[in-house]
C-alpha cells in the first residue's frame, strides 16, 4: 500500500487513529447480512445447502447484533465512518441503545422466522430467493436500525421494501398479486414522500448526518419549512408504520403471502416505520414533534380503535392478527405523542415486544391453519382437544396480545397509559385501555372458536416438526421472559428513549470535539 | 426478432457495446461514467443479442445464470469495503496500490473493485429482468 | 489564426448539423407516410447529429477526443439503417399500408 | 472583435435554438401520431436530435465529456427503437384486432394450459 | 478469421477511445475485446473477410459520397413547397449470398438516397426496398446492382 | 432560477398525482414513473442550481474550482434513479401479473385479496 | 424462623408448583392423586397460619424481593388481618376444593388440566390479597380473571360454558382495566406504589381533584369483579363451570377480590360522601335483586350464585357504611359467607353428581340415602340463614347493630338489609332442606352416600362454621378484630359474642326470621310471582350482553369495510389528501410563503425549449387516448428531464437517466404487449375536477416548500468537502463518481442491493405460477416438484 505523494493534511478530511477491532460491530451486521444474501443469491440451485446457510448466517447475525447490544449499553454510542472520511462527510453508522436494540430484536425474529421457514417455505419458493431475499430484507432493516445519516436511510429502506416485494409474491396466488399490487403502490407512495422530505431537508440544513442535523436543528426554529419536513416525515414513516388514516395497505396485503413471510413482515416492517419515527420526530425534530403532538396523539388513539375494531370484525385469523399490529402501532405512535422518556421508553418497550409477538402469532397462525384445515374463525375449531401443548402456546400469546400480565405486552401498556395520565391525557390512556379490552374480545372470542369448539370436522392428529415447534416455543418463552422478568428490557428502554432525548451522547460519538466543523 | 440483418449485425453491435460499457466502467472514476451506468450499457448490449438471436443464445454465452452473475457483483462490492478490515481502517476506505507492469503504473484501488462490483450487479439484474420479460414474449 | 479556422470550421459544421437535423425534423412533420417520414428521419438526422459530433470533436483539438466522436458516429452508422430496417418491416408486417400516393408495393404481392 | 470564442458562442447558440426548434417539431410529430411506428420513430429521431444537442453543449460549454454521453445516447435510442418494433410486430397485425375479451379468454388459457414454465 | 480481425479493430478501437496509446493498453483492450468476442462467440463460425484493402477502401468512399447525396436529396425533398413524391416498394433479386454481404447491402441502400431496405425475402433472394421514387424501379436496380453490390462482391470474395 | 425549476417540479408531481389517482394499474405506474422524475428533480434543486459546469476536476487541478454544479445532490439522485427504476421495473411485471391473474387493469374490481363478500366471523360462542 | 421471606415466598409458589405437578400426578395417580396436590395448598395454610398470632398483635408481616426496580415495582407483600384471613381462606377452601374435584371429576379425562387452572387460580387470588405494590397486585387481578376464563369454560364443548367464560373474561376483564387506570392515578395522586404506603396518605388523595375520577375507575373494577348490579349477570352464568369451580370462585375467592379492594382502600378513599353513598346505594340494590332472582330459580347452583350476588350486595353496603359496627359485621360476614357458601356449593355438587339433577324440583327425600350430606347441609343452611349457634348468626347480628339508626338512611338500608336476608334465609332451606325432606323422588341416578373426598370438605367448613361460633372469642381476637383493624386503618375496641345484642338488633333477627319462614312456606307461590315479575322487567344485563357482543363485532365490520374499502383507488386518495394538507396548511397556518420571484427569469431560449418539451411530454402521458402514445410521451418527459440534468452540470445524471429512461420505456413496452387495454381517463368529470384539484393542491404545495427551503441560506460544506479532497485524496475528478464510490459508498451498496433484488423478485414474479406452493401447504414439505 504505497500511499500517492501528497501534500494534502489528510487529518483534515481523515479520521487518522486506526479503528479498534471491536468498532467493526457497527458494520458487520449489515456487511455480513449482505455478503450472505449475495452468496446465496449464487447458490439459488441448491436448496438444501442454502437452507443451511442461512439459518447459520441468521444465528451468526444475531450473535453479532447480541454483541453490539451489549457493547453499547456497556460504553454508550458506537459510531464508525465509512471510509474513515470525517462526519459527517463519510456514511456515518451510529448505534445508540435505541438501534442495537431493534437490531437485535429484528435478528431474533428472523432467526424464528428462518428456521420455521425450513418446514414451510419448499422447492419452488427457495429457488426463487426466499432465503437471499430474507437475508437481504435483514440487511435493509438492519442497515435502517444502525445508520447515522438520513439518506442511507432511506436506501436501507428500499433495500428491505423490495426484498418485501420479492417476498410477497413468493407463490403467486392471485390473492397475493392483488395484495401485492396495493402493497407496493402505497409503500412507494411513502417512500418517495420520505425521499422526498430527506431533499427538502439537505435543502435547509446542507447535511444528511443525523447527528449533525440534530445538533444544527436547534438553530432554525418554528419555520413553516421545518413544520412541513416534520410532517412529511410524520405521514412518510406514519404509512411505513401503517399508522391510521394511511393504514390500508396492510389489512390489503399482510395476509396474502406465504405464513413465513407474513410473520417477518408483522415482525420487521411496520417496526422500521416507527424506529424511523421516533428517530426522525424525536432525535432530530423534537420541537415540531411537540407542537404536532396533539395531532400525533389523535392518530395513535384512532389508529388503536381502528386496529382492534378491524381485529374484531375479521373471520380470517390472518387478518384479525394484521389489525393487531396495527392497533400495536397505535400504542407506539401514542409513546411518540406522549414524547418524554416514559412515553418514548413505552413505544421502544412495545417495539421490542411487538417484533416478537406479532411473529410468534403469524407463526402459530401457520399452525392453526396446518392443524385446523384453515384461516376461517367460521370453519376452525378443536384445537384445544387436538393439541395441548399448542393450545398453551396460542393462550400465551394471545394474552400477550392483549396486553394482560403477566406477559410481554402488559408492561408497555402500564408505561404508556401511565405517561398519558401524568400529562393529562386521559382519553388518549382511555383509547389504550378501550383497545386493549376490543383486543381482549377479539382474542377471546378467537379462542372460543378455534380451540374451544368442537371440530366441525375430526382432526387429523397434528405430526410433530421440530423446526416449527422450535421457533414458535422460542418465540413465546422469549414472551413470557419478558413479562416475567422485564427488569432488563425495561432499563434498556429507558436508556434507550432517554437517549433518544437527550441527544448529548450520540452527538459526542459522531462528533468526540462537540461539533461538526 | 427474425431478421437476417438484424442477426447478423447484432453480435457485432453487442461486442462493441461489451466493449464500450468496460471503457465506461474504468473512466468512471475521473469522467462520466462508472459500474451503473457501464452496466447497463453491457444488459443493454446482451438484451440486443437476445432479441436478435434469442434468448438461450444469451444463456448460453454468458455461461452462468445472471442473478448469479449479480449475486457475484453484490459480493464483490461488500468484499471490497471488507478489506479495510486487514488495514485497521473503517468499512468503505478506499485502499489504492500502484504496481508496475510493463513499466507503466497501473492503479489499483478497493474503489475500482467496488465499481466493478456495481458493474456486475446491474449487468446480472438487468439481463436476467430482459431475458425473463423476453422468454414470455417468444414462449 | 489557427484557432479562427478551427472556429470557423466548427461553427459551419454546427450551423450545418443543426439545419439537417431541422429540416429533418420539418420532413417528419410534412411527408405523407410512415415509410417517407423513415427515409428523412434515418437519413437527416444521422448526417445531422453526425456533423455536429463531428464538429465538437474538432473543436476540442484532441485526437482522443476526435476519435471517440468518430467512433460514434461510426456506431450511428451501424444502428441506424438496422432500427430503420426493423422498424420499417415490424410496421409492414403489422399492416400498417403505404400511403395513398405510393405507387407500388412489392412486399403485399407476397 | 470577435473572437474564436465569440464566433462559437454564437453559432452554437443559434445551432442550439435551431435544435430546440427541431425538437419540439420531433414532440408534435410523437403526441399527433398518427400510427404507433410513427410515434416510434418520431421518439427515434428525438434521441438523434438529442445527440446533436449534447454536441452543441460540448461545445458551447468546453466539455468534450458530454460527447461519450452522446454516443451512448445514440446506443440506448437504438435499443428502445428495436424494442419497440419488436412491440409492433408483437402485438399482430392491426387489421384484425382482437378484442379485449379474447384477449383475456386468451390469457386465462393459457394459464391454464401452462404445465411448466 | 474474421474474429481475430474483429477482435483487432476491437483492441484499436480501444486504444483510440481510451486515448492512451501504449502496448499495453493495446492488449488490454485486446483481451477486452478477446472476452467480448467470446461472449458473443457462436455466430463467428463463417469465413467472410475482406480480400484486399483497396475494394474496401473503394466502398468506403462510394458509401460516404452517397450518404451526403441521400442527406442532401432528402433535405431538398422535405423543403420543396409541393413534394412530388411517388414512393413505393419494390423487389430487389439478390446476387450476393453470404449473411454479412446481404446485411452490408441492405445497410448500405438505406443509407443511399431516397431507398430504404424494409425487408429480407424468407428464401434469402430477394431485397424488399422502400423508395421515395418508385416511379422507375427498373433503374434504381441497376444503379444498386452495379454500385454497392458489385463493390461489396469485389470486396469480400 | 431555483424558482422556476419548483414550479416545474411541482408540474411534475401533479401529473403523476393525477395519474396515481386513476383506477387503472397501467396509468398509476405511469404515474410512479414520473412520480420518480419529480422527486429527482426537487432533490436536484434542493441543491441549488449551476448551469452547465459538471463538477469534474480538470487535469491540473488539485481541487474543483468554484462555480460548479453541487455534487452530492447529483450523487443521490442517482441512487434514487437507480433504486426507483428497480421498483417501476418490478411494478411493471406486476401489473403484468395482475392482469394476467386478476383479468383486469381496473383496480377497483381487484379483490382477490380483500373480497367485497368479506365475512364476519360468527357471532355465536 | 428460619426465613420467613424466602418461606412466604415458597408458600405463594406452592399453587404454581402444583399446576405443573397437577398433569403427572393426575395421570400417575389418578383421582387419588388429590390427596398429593391438597398437600401444597395445606402447606401453605400452615404455613400463614403461624403469621395469625404475629397479626392479632396488631403487627403486619411485609417481605419481598426486588423485581422490577426501574418501574418502582418490587414483589412484595404485606400481610395484615386482612390479606391474612384471605390468604387463609384461599388456600384453607382451596385445600378442601382440590380434595373434592378429586371425587368430582374422578375420571374425567382433562382432570389433570383442571387441577391446572385451580392451582392457578389460587395462585393468582393469593398474589391478589398479599401484594403490596399496586402493579402487582393488579397482576394478579387480571390472572384471576383470566384463569377463570380458563376455568368456568371448563366444559368448553357446550356453548353456554363458552359463552359463560367469555362473560366473565369481557366483564371482569373489562372492569381491570378500569381499576390499571384507577390505580395509576392513585399512584400519580399519594406518589407511592405501595399498599402499605397508600394507607397512610389517605388525605392526600380525599383532597386530591382527581379523586371522584379514582374512586369511580376503582369501584368499576371492583363492582365488575364482584358483580354487583348492573355487572352481576355474569356470575350466575358462571355456574356452568364444574361445581369445585362455582364452590371456590364464588365462595372465598374470585368475588370476594373486589370487596377486599374495597376494604383494603376504605382507609384511603373512604369516608368521603361519595363513598359513603355510591358503596351502600350499588350494594343495597345488589343485595334485593339477587335476593329477588335466587326465589326465581329452580336450579340449585343458580339459587346459590344469586345468593352469593346477595351476599356481595351486603359486604359493599357494608363497607360503604363504614363504621366501626360496619366494618366489624362486615369482616365476621365475610368469613362466615365463605364457609357456609363453600359448603352449600359443594352440597348442591354432591346432589348433583350423586342424582343427575341440580333441578329443585325433581328433588326430594334424600335424606336417607345420604344422612351426612343432609346434616352438612342443614349446618350450612342454618349458618347462612344467620341461626345460632352458627357463625352467620354472629355475623347478621352485628350487621344489624351496624345498621340501625334514626335517620332515613339507616332505616331505608336496615329495611333493605331485613328484606335481603330474609330471602336468604328462605333460599338457604329451600336448598339444604327440600331436596332432603319428604318422600324420595325418581332421580335419572340413584342415589348414594358421597364418597369421602366429596363430603370432607363441606364437612370441615359446616363444622368450622359452628365452631367460629362456638368460639367466638377466638374467632373475634385472632380473625375478625385484625380484619376490621386493617379496614378501618386502625385498632377497634368492640367485643362479639354469641350471647344475642338485646335490642333493636334482635328484634331485627326475629323479623327476618319470621319473614324467611313466611316466604319458605309460599315458596312456589314467591318463585312464580318472580318469576312473573322477571318477564314483565323485560330481559336483564344478560342478554343485553349477547346484543353488545354480536353488535359490537358487527359495528367493527360495518366501520371496517368502511375503513378498508379494499380499492387502491380510495387508498392513494386519502393518501394523497393527506400529502396535500401537509404540504399546504403549515404554510397558511405560519403566514410563511416563499418570496415570489421576478419574472422572467434570467432563462435561456433553449432551455425554455426544454422546459416546454418536459411540460408537453407530462401534458402528452395525461390526454393520451391510447397507452402507446403514453409510454412514447412517457419518455418525452423523461429525456427532457435528462437535458435538463446536463443543462445544469449534471453528465452523469442525464447519462443515466437517459439509459434508465429508455429502458424503463422498452420494459413498458415489453410488458404491455400482451396487454389489451386502453389508458386513456376514463373517470367520470365530477371525479376527474376532483382529482385534478387535489392532484394540482400537492404540486403546489410542492412548488411552495421547495422554493421556500431553496430561498433559505444554503450550508454547502458538505460539497465543499467533497470538491476540496475528491481528487488529492480519492483519487477521482469525476466528484460525483467519487461521491458514490468512496463517499457515500455505503448508499451505493444499499442500492446495488435493491438491483439485484429487483433482479430476483422480477424473476420470481415472472416465474413462479400460482397452485404450485398451494400444493406444498398442503402435502409434505419435502416432497415439492422441482420447479425450472
Ligand atoms: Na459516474
Ligand atoms: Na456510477
Amino acid at each position: 500500500m504505497a500511499a500517492p505523494a501528497s501534500t494534502v493534511d489528510l487529518s483534515a478530511a481523515m479520521i487518522a487513529a486506526p479503528v479498534p477491532i471491536g468498532h467493526w460491530l457497527a458494520i458487520l451486521p449489515v456487511a455480513h447480512c449482505l455478503t450472505l444474501g449475495a452468496v446465496l443469491l449464487m447458490v439459488r440451485a441448491y436448496p438444501r445447502l442454502q437452507a443451511w446457510l442461512a439459518i447459520s448466517g441468521l444465528m451468526l447475525l444475531t450473535l453479532m447484533d447480541a454483541a453490539l447490544l451489549a457493547k453499547v449499553a456497556t460504553e454508550g454510542p458506537l459510531t464508525m465512518v465509512m471510509g474513515r472520511w470525517l462526519p459527517p462527510f463519510g456514511i456515518a453508522f451510529t448505534i445508540d441503545l435505541f438501534g442495537a436494540l431493534m437490531a437485535f430484536t429484528a435478528a431474533l425474529a428472523a432467526l424464528a422466522g428462518g428456521i420455521y421457514a425450513l418446514a414451510d417455505i419448499g422447492e419452488s419458493g427457495r429457488r426463487y430467493g426466499f432465503f437471499p431475499l430474507l437475508m437481504l430484507l435483514m440487511a435493509g432493516v438492519t442497515g435502517a436500525f444502525l445508520t447515522g445519516d438520513i439518506f442511507n436511510l432511506y436506501v436501507w429502506f428500499e433495500v428491505l421494501l423490495i426484498s418485501s416485494f420479492g417476498l410477497i409474491i413468493l407463490g403467486s396466488e392471485r390473492e397475493q398479486i392483488d395484495g401485492a399490487l396495493k402493497y407496493a403502490v402505497l409503500n412507494l407512495i411513502a417512500t418517495t414522500l420520505f425521499l422526498a422530505g430527506v431533499g427538502i431537508l439537505y435543502a435547509i440544513f446542507g447535511t444528511l448526518n443525523m447527528a449533525d442535523i440534530a445538533a444544527k436543528a436547534t438553530d432554525l426554529r418554528g419555520t413553516a419549512p421545518l413544520m412541513t419536513l416534520a410532517s412529511l416525515f410524520l405521514l412518510a414513516f406514519g404509512m411505513k408504520a401503517a399508522a391510521f388514516p394511511v393504514n390500508f395497505w396492510l389489512p390489503a396485503s399482510y395476509h396474502t403471502p406465504r405464513i413465513v413471510v407474513s410473520a417477518l413482515f408483522a415482525g420487521l416492517l411496520t417496526k422500521v416505520g416507527i424506529y424511523a419515527l421516533i428517530r426522525v420526530m424525536v432525535m432530530l425534530q423534537p420541537v415540531e414533534r411537540e407542537e404536532l403532538g396533539f395531532l400525533i396523539a389523535l392518530a395513535a388513539a384512532a389508529t388503536i380503535l381502528v386496529g382492534a375494531l378491524g381485529a374484531l370484525a375479521e373471520n380470517d385469523i390472518r387478518r384479525l392478527f394484521g389489525y393487531v399490529v396495527i392497533s400495536g402501532i397505535g400504542n407506539m405512535l401514542a409513546g411518540v405523542a406522549l414524547g418524554g422518556v416514559d412515553g418514548i421508553s413505552g413505544a421502544v418497550f412495545y417495539a421490542v415486544h411487538s417484533m416478537v409477538l406479532m411473529t410468534a402469532l403469524y407463526l402459530a397462525a401457520g399452525q392453526i391453519a396446518r392443524r385446523g384445515g384453515g384461516f376461517s374463525l367460521s370453519a376452525l375449531g378443536g384445537l384445544y382437544r387436538q393439541s395441548g401443548g399448542f393450545t398453551a402456546v396460542s393462550f400465551v400469546l394471545f394474552l400477550a396480545a392483549c396486553g394482560l400480565p403477566p406477559f410481554s405486552g402488559f408492561w408497555p401498556k402500564v408505561i404508556l397509559v401511565k405517561a398519558s395520565l401524568d400529562i393529562g391525557a386521559w382519553w388518549l390512556a382511555a383509547s389504550m385501555l378501550t383497545g386493549g379490552f376490543l383486543t381482549t374480545i377479539a382474542f377471546g372470542r378467537l379462542f372460543l372458536l378455534a380451540y374451544w369448539r368442537p371440530a366441525p370436522m375430526a382432526l387429523a392428529p397434528s405430526r410433530r416438526c421440530w423446526r416449527t415447534g422450535l421457533s414458535l416455543a422460542a418465540l413465546t418463552a422469549l414472551v413470557i421472559g419478558f413479562g416475567i422478568m422485564p427488569e432488563q428490557l425495561l432499563r434498556l428502554s429507558q436508556s434507550a428513549a432517554a437517549g433518544l432525548v437527550d441527544r448529548q451522547a450520540y452527538v459526542h460519538s459522531v462528533f468526540p470535539e462537540g461539533r461538526a466543523p | 426478432m427474425n431478421t437476417l440483418i438484424f442477426r447478423t449485425v447484432a453480435p457485432f453491435l453487442t461486442a462493441l457495446m461489451l466493449l464500450f460499457s468496460v471503457f465506461v466502467l474504468l473512466r468512471g472514476h475521473n469522467e462520466p461514467g462508472g459500474g451503473f451506468i457501464g452496466g447497463l450499457i453491457a444488459a443493454s448490449g446482451l438484451a440486443v443479442y437476445g432479441i436478435a438471436r434469442g434468448v438461450s443464445a444469451v444463456r448460453r454465452a454468458l455461461f452462468f445464470h445472471p442473478l448469479s452473475i449479480a449475486g457475484a457483483g453484490l459480493l464483490l462490492s461488500t468484499m471490497a469495503g471488507l478489506l479495510s478490515i486487514f488495514f485497521a481502517v473503517p468499512f468503505m476506505t478506499g485502499l489504492w496500490i500502484y504496481p508496475r507492469l510493463f513499466g507503466v503504473e497501473v492503479p489499483l484501488s478497493s474503489v475500482l473493485l467496488f465499481d466493478i462490483g456495481v458493474y456486475l450487479v446491474v449487468l446480472g439484474a438487468i439481463a436476467s429482468i430482459a431475458l425473463a420479460l423476453e422468454e414470455r414474449e417468444v414462449e | 489564426m489557427m484557432d479562427y479556422v478551427v472556429a470557423a470550421v466548427t461553427a459551419l459544421l454546427l450551423i450545418a448539423g443543426a439545419l439537417f437535423a431541422l429540416s429533418a425534423a420539418i420532413g417528419l412533420v410534412r411527408l405523407p407516410d410512415l415509410y417517407t417520414r423513415m427515409h428523412s428521419a434515418s437519413k437527416a438526422g444521422t448526417v445531422g447529429s453526425g456533423l455536429l459530433l463531428f464538429a465538437a470533436g474538432l473543436y476540442s483539438e484532441d485526437s482522443v477526443i476526435l476519435a471517440r466522436a468518430l467512433a460514434g458516429f461510426i456506431f450511428f452508422l451501424l444502428t441506424a439503417p438496422v432500427s430503420a430496417h426493423l422498424l420499417a418491416r415490424a410496421a409492414h408486417r403489422s399492416g400498417y399500408d403505404l400511403g395513398d400516393i405510393s405507387v407500388r408495393d412489392d412486399m403485399a404481392k407476397r | 472583435m470577435i473572437t474564436p470564442a465569440a464566433i462559437i458562442t454564437a453559432a452554437s447558440s443559434g445551432a442550439l435554438v435551431i435544435l430546440g426548434l427541431a425538437l419540439l417539431l420531433t414532440v408534435w410529430r410523437v403526441i399527433a401520431g398518427p400510427t404507433l411506428p410513427d410515434r416510434i420513430l418520431a421518439l427515434d429521431m428525438l434521441t438523434g436530435i438529442a445527440i446533436g444537442f449534447i454536441a452543441v453543449i460540448a461545445i458551447k460549454t468546453g466539455f468534450s465529456l458530454y460527447i461519450d454521453i452522446a454516443i451512448s445516447l445514440g446506443l440506448v435510442g437504438f435499443l428502445a427503437t428495436v424494442a419497440f418494433a419488436r412491440f409492433v410486430l408483437s402485438r399482430g397485425s392491426i387489421k384484425s384486432p382482437p378484442s379485449a375479451a379474447a384477449a383475456k379468454g386468451k390469457a386465462k388459457k393459457r394459464r391454464t394450459g401452462r404445465k411448466r414454465q | 478469421m474474421t474474429a481475430f480481425l474483429f477482435n483487432l479493430l476491437l483492441a484499436i478501437g480501444w486504444v483510440a477511445v481510451t486515448g492512451s496509446v501504449s502496448l499495453l493498453n493495446l492488449i488490454f483492450g485486446f483481451l477486452l475485446g478477446a472476452l467480448a468476442l467470446f461472449i458473443i462467440r457462436e455466430p463467428f463460425g463463417g469465413k467472410t473477410y475482406p480480400r484486399r484493402l483497396r475494394p474496401v477502401l473503394s466502398l468506403a468512399a462510394l458509401f460516404l459520397k452517397e450518404l451526403s447525396l441521400s442527406a442532401w436529396k432528402v433535405t431538398i425533398t422535405v423543403l420543396s413547397p409541393d413534394m412530388k413524391l411517388k414512393p413505393g416498394i419494390f423487389a430487389f433479386p439478390l446476387t450476393v449470398t453470404s449473411d454479412f454481404e446481404i446485411t452490408l447491402l441492405a445497410n448500405l441502400i438505406t443509407l443511399t438516397p431516397g431507398t430504404l431496405s424494409v425487408d429480407v425475402s424468407t428464401d434469402r433472394r430477394t431485397l424488399y426496398v422502400h423508395a421515395l421514387d418508385c416511379s422507375d424501379p427498373e433503374t434504381t436496380r441497376r444503379n444498386i446492382a452495379n454500385g454497392f453490390e458489385r463493390k461489396i462482391m469485389e470486396a469480400f470474395r | 432560477m431555483e424558482p422556476l425549476l419548483s414550479i416545474l417540479v411541482g408540474l411534475f408531481f401533479a401529473a403523476a398525482i393525477y395519474l396515481m389517482l386513476s383506477k387503472f394499474s397501467i396509468r398509476i405506474m405511469l404515474g410512479i414513473a414520473i412520480l420518480g422524475n419529480a422527486v429527482n428533480l426537487l432533490l436536484f434543486t434542493s441543491g441549488r442550481l449551476t448551469r452547465e459546469v459538471p463538477p469534474i476536476i480538470p487535469a491540473g487541478l488539485d481541487a474543483l474550482p468554484s462555480g460548479t454544479a453541487n455534487p452530492l445532490p447529483q450523487a443521490l439522485i442517482l441512487t434514487a434513479i437507480v433504486i426507483s427504476f428497480s421498483f417501476l421495473a418490478f411494478l411493471l411485471v406486476l401489473t403484468y401479473r395482475a392482469y394476467q391473474d386478476l383479468g383486469t387493469d381496473d383496480t377497483s374490481e381487484m379483490h382477490a385479496a380483500e373480497p367485497d363478500d368479506r365475512l364476519l366471523p360468527p357471532l355465536g360462542y | 424462623m428460619a426465613d420467613v421471606t424466602a418461606l412466604t415466598f415458597l408458600a405463594l409458589c406452592l399453587p404454581l408448583a402444583g399446576a405443573v405437578a397437577a398433569p403427572f400426578v393426575i395421570r400417575v395417580f389418578g383421582a387419588n392423586g388429590a390427596w398429593l396436590l391438597a398437600i401444597a395448598p395445606l402447606l401453605a395454610f400452615l404455613h400463614f397460619l403461624r403469621f395469625v398470632p404475629v397479626v392479632a398483635r396488631g403487627e403486619v408481616v411485609a417481605g419481598g424481593y426486588v423485581w422490577v426496580p426501574s418501574y418502582n415495582l418490587s414483589f412484595s407483600w404485606f400481610l395484615d388481618g386482612l390479606s391474612l384471613a384471605f390468604a387463609l381462606l384461599i388456600t384453607g377452601i382451596g385445600t378442601l376444593i382440590v380434595l373434592y374435584a378429586g371425587g368430582y371429576l374422578r375420571g374425567h379425562k382433562d382432570q389433570g388440566r383442571f387441577f391446572s387452572f385451580i392451582f392457578l387460580f389460587m395462585g393468582a387470588m393469593l398474589g391478589v390479597v398479599v401484594s403490596d405494590s399496586f402493579l402487582m397486585f393488579f397482576i394478579f387481578w387480571e390472572l384471576t380473571s383470566i384463569t377463570s376464563f380458563l376455568l368456568i369454560g371448563f366444559d368448553h364443548e357446550r356453548e353456554a360454558a363458552r359463552r359463560a367464560a367469555l362473560q366473565a373474561l369481557v366483564v371482569t376483564g373489562g372492569g381491570g382495566l378500569f381499576l390499571l387506570a384507577g390505580l395509576l392515578l392513585l399512584w400519580n395522586m399519594s406518589g407511592v406504589t405501595q399498599m402499605s404506603l397508600l394507607i397512610g396518605s389517605g388525605d392526600v388523595v380525599r383532597e386530591s381533584p382527581f379523586y371522584l375520577a379514582a374512586l369511580i375507575l376503582v369501584l368499576v373494577g371492583a363492582f365488575t369483579k364482584s358483580a354487583q348490579f348492573p355487572f352481576h349477570f355474569w356470575l350466575p352464568n358462571a355456574m356452568e363451570a364444574p361445581t369445585p369451580v362455582s364452590a371456590y370462585l364464588h365462595s372465598a375467592t374470585m368475588v370476594k377480590a373486589g370487596v377486599y379492594l374495597l376494604m383494603r382502600l376504605n382507609p384511603v378513599m373512604g369516608a368521603t360522601p361519595a363513598w359513603e353513598i355510591l358503596l351502600p346505594f350499588f350494594g343495597g340494590l345488589t343485595l334485593v335483586v339477587g335476593a329477588a332472582l335466587a326465589i326465581g330459580q329452580t336450579d340449585l347452583k343458580l339459587k346459590l350464585a344469586y345468593t352469593t350476588v346477595s351476599s356481595l350486595g351486603l359486604l359493599v353496603l357494608l363497607v360503604g357504611f363504614g363504621s366501626e359496627y360496619a366494618v366489624e359485621a362486615a369482616a365476621l360476614y365475610l368469613v362466615a359467607h365463605s364457609l357456609f357458601k363453600g359448603a352449600l356449593f359443594m352440597v348442591a355438587g354432591i346432589i348433583d353428581h350423586e342424582t343427575g339433577t341440580r333441578d329443585i324440583t325433581g328433588l326430594g327425600g334424600l335424606m336417607r340415602a345420604m344422612p351426612l350430606t343432609s346434616a352438612i347441609a342443614l349446618a350450612a343452611a342454618f349458618s347462612m340463614a344467620g341461626l345460632p349457634p352458627f357463625f352467620g348468626f354472629l355475623a347478621k347480628e352485628e350487621i344489624y347493630a351496624a345498621l340501625v339508626g334514626g335517620d332515613i338512611r339507616a332505616l331505608t338500608f336496615t329495611s333493605i338489609t331485613v328484606f335481603g336476608n330474609a330471602l336468604m334465609f328462605a333460599v338457604a332451606f329451600v336448598v339444604a332442606l327440600k331436596p332432603f325432606l319428604g318422600r324420595p323422588v325418581e332421580t335419572p341416578k340413584h342415589p348414594h352416600e358421597a364418597p369421602v373426598l366429596l363430603w370432607l370438605g363441606p364437612a370441615i367448613l359446616a363444622v368450622l362454621g359452628l365452631f367460629a361460633a362456638v368460639f367466638s372469642n377466638f374467632t373475634h381476637a385472632a380473625l375478625s378484630s385484625p380484619i376490621s383493624a386493617a379496614i378501618r386503618g386502625g385498632p377497634t375496641e368492640i367485643d362479639i359474642s354469641l350471647a344475642p345484642h338485646i335490642g333493636l338488633p334482635l328484634a331485627l333477627s326475629v323479623l327476618t326470621v319470621l319473614l324467611g319462614i313466611g316466604v319458605y312456606w309460599q315458596f312456589a307461590r314467591a318463585r312464580l310471582l318472580m318469576a312473573v315479575l322477571l318477564r314483565s322487567a323485560g330481559r336483564g344485563p344478560d342478554h343485553g350482553f349477547d346484543l353488545a357482543v354480536s353488535g359490537l363485532v358487527r359495528l367493527a365490520g360495518r366501520i371496517t369495510r368502511f375503513t378498508q374499502p379494499g380499492r387502491l383507488d380510495i387508498y392513494v386518495t386519502c393518501t394523497f389528501v393527506c400529502v396535500a394538507a401537509i404540504l399546504l396548511v403549515p404554510p397558511v397556518v405560519y403566514g410563511e410563503l416563499p418570496r415570489l420571484p421576478i419574472w422572467p427569469a434570467d432563462v435561456r431560449l433553449h432551455e425554455w425549449a426544454v422546459f416546454l418539451i418536459a411540460a408537453v411530454g407530462l401534458a402528452g402521458v395525461l390526454i393520451a387516448r391510447d397507452r402507446l402514445t403514453a409510454i412514447v410521451s412517457l419518455g418525452i418527459q423523461g429525456f427532457a428531464v435528462s437535458i435538463i440534468f446536463l443543462l445544469f452540470g449534471a453528465p452523469d445524471l442525464s447519462f443515466t437517466q437517459f439509459m434508465v429512461e429508455t429502458l424503463s420505456v422498452v420494459i413498458l413496452a415489453l410488458v404491455m404487449t400482451r396487454l389489451r387495454l386502453v389508458s386513456a381517463d376514463r373517470r367520470p368529470p365530477g371525479r376527474r375536477i376532483f382529482d385534478g384539484t387535489l392532484a394540482l393542491g400537492c404540486g403546489l404545495g410542492f412548488t411552495l416548500l421547495l422554493m421556500r427551503a431553496t430561498q433559505m441560506p444554503f450550508n454547502d460544506t458538505l460539497t465543499a468537502f467533497f470538491n476540496a479532497y475528491s481528487k488529492s485524496i480519492a483519487h477521482g475528478a469525476n466528484v460525483v463518481n467519487v461521491i458514490i464510490v468512496d463517499f457515500r459508498g455505503t448508499d451505493t451498496l444499499g442500492e446495488i442491493a435493491v438491483v439485484a433484488v429487483a433482479g430476483l423478485a422480477i424473476l420470481a414474479l415472472i416465474r413462479i405460477r400460482a397452485g404450485t406452493e398451494r400444493k406444498l401447504a398442503a402435502n409434505d414439505p419435502d416432497s415439492v416438484e422441482a420447479e425450472g
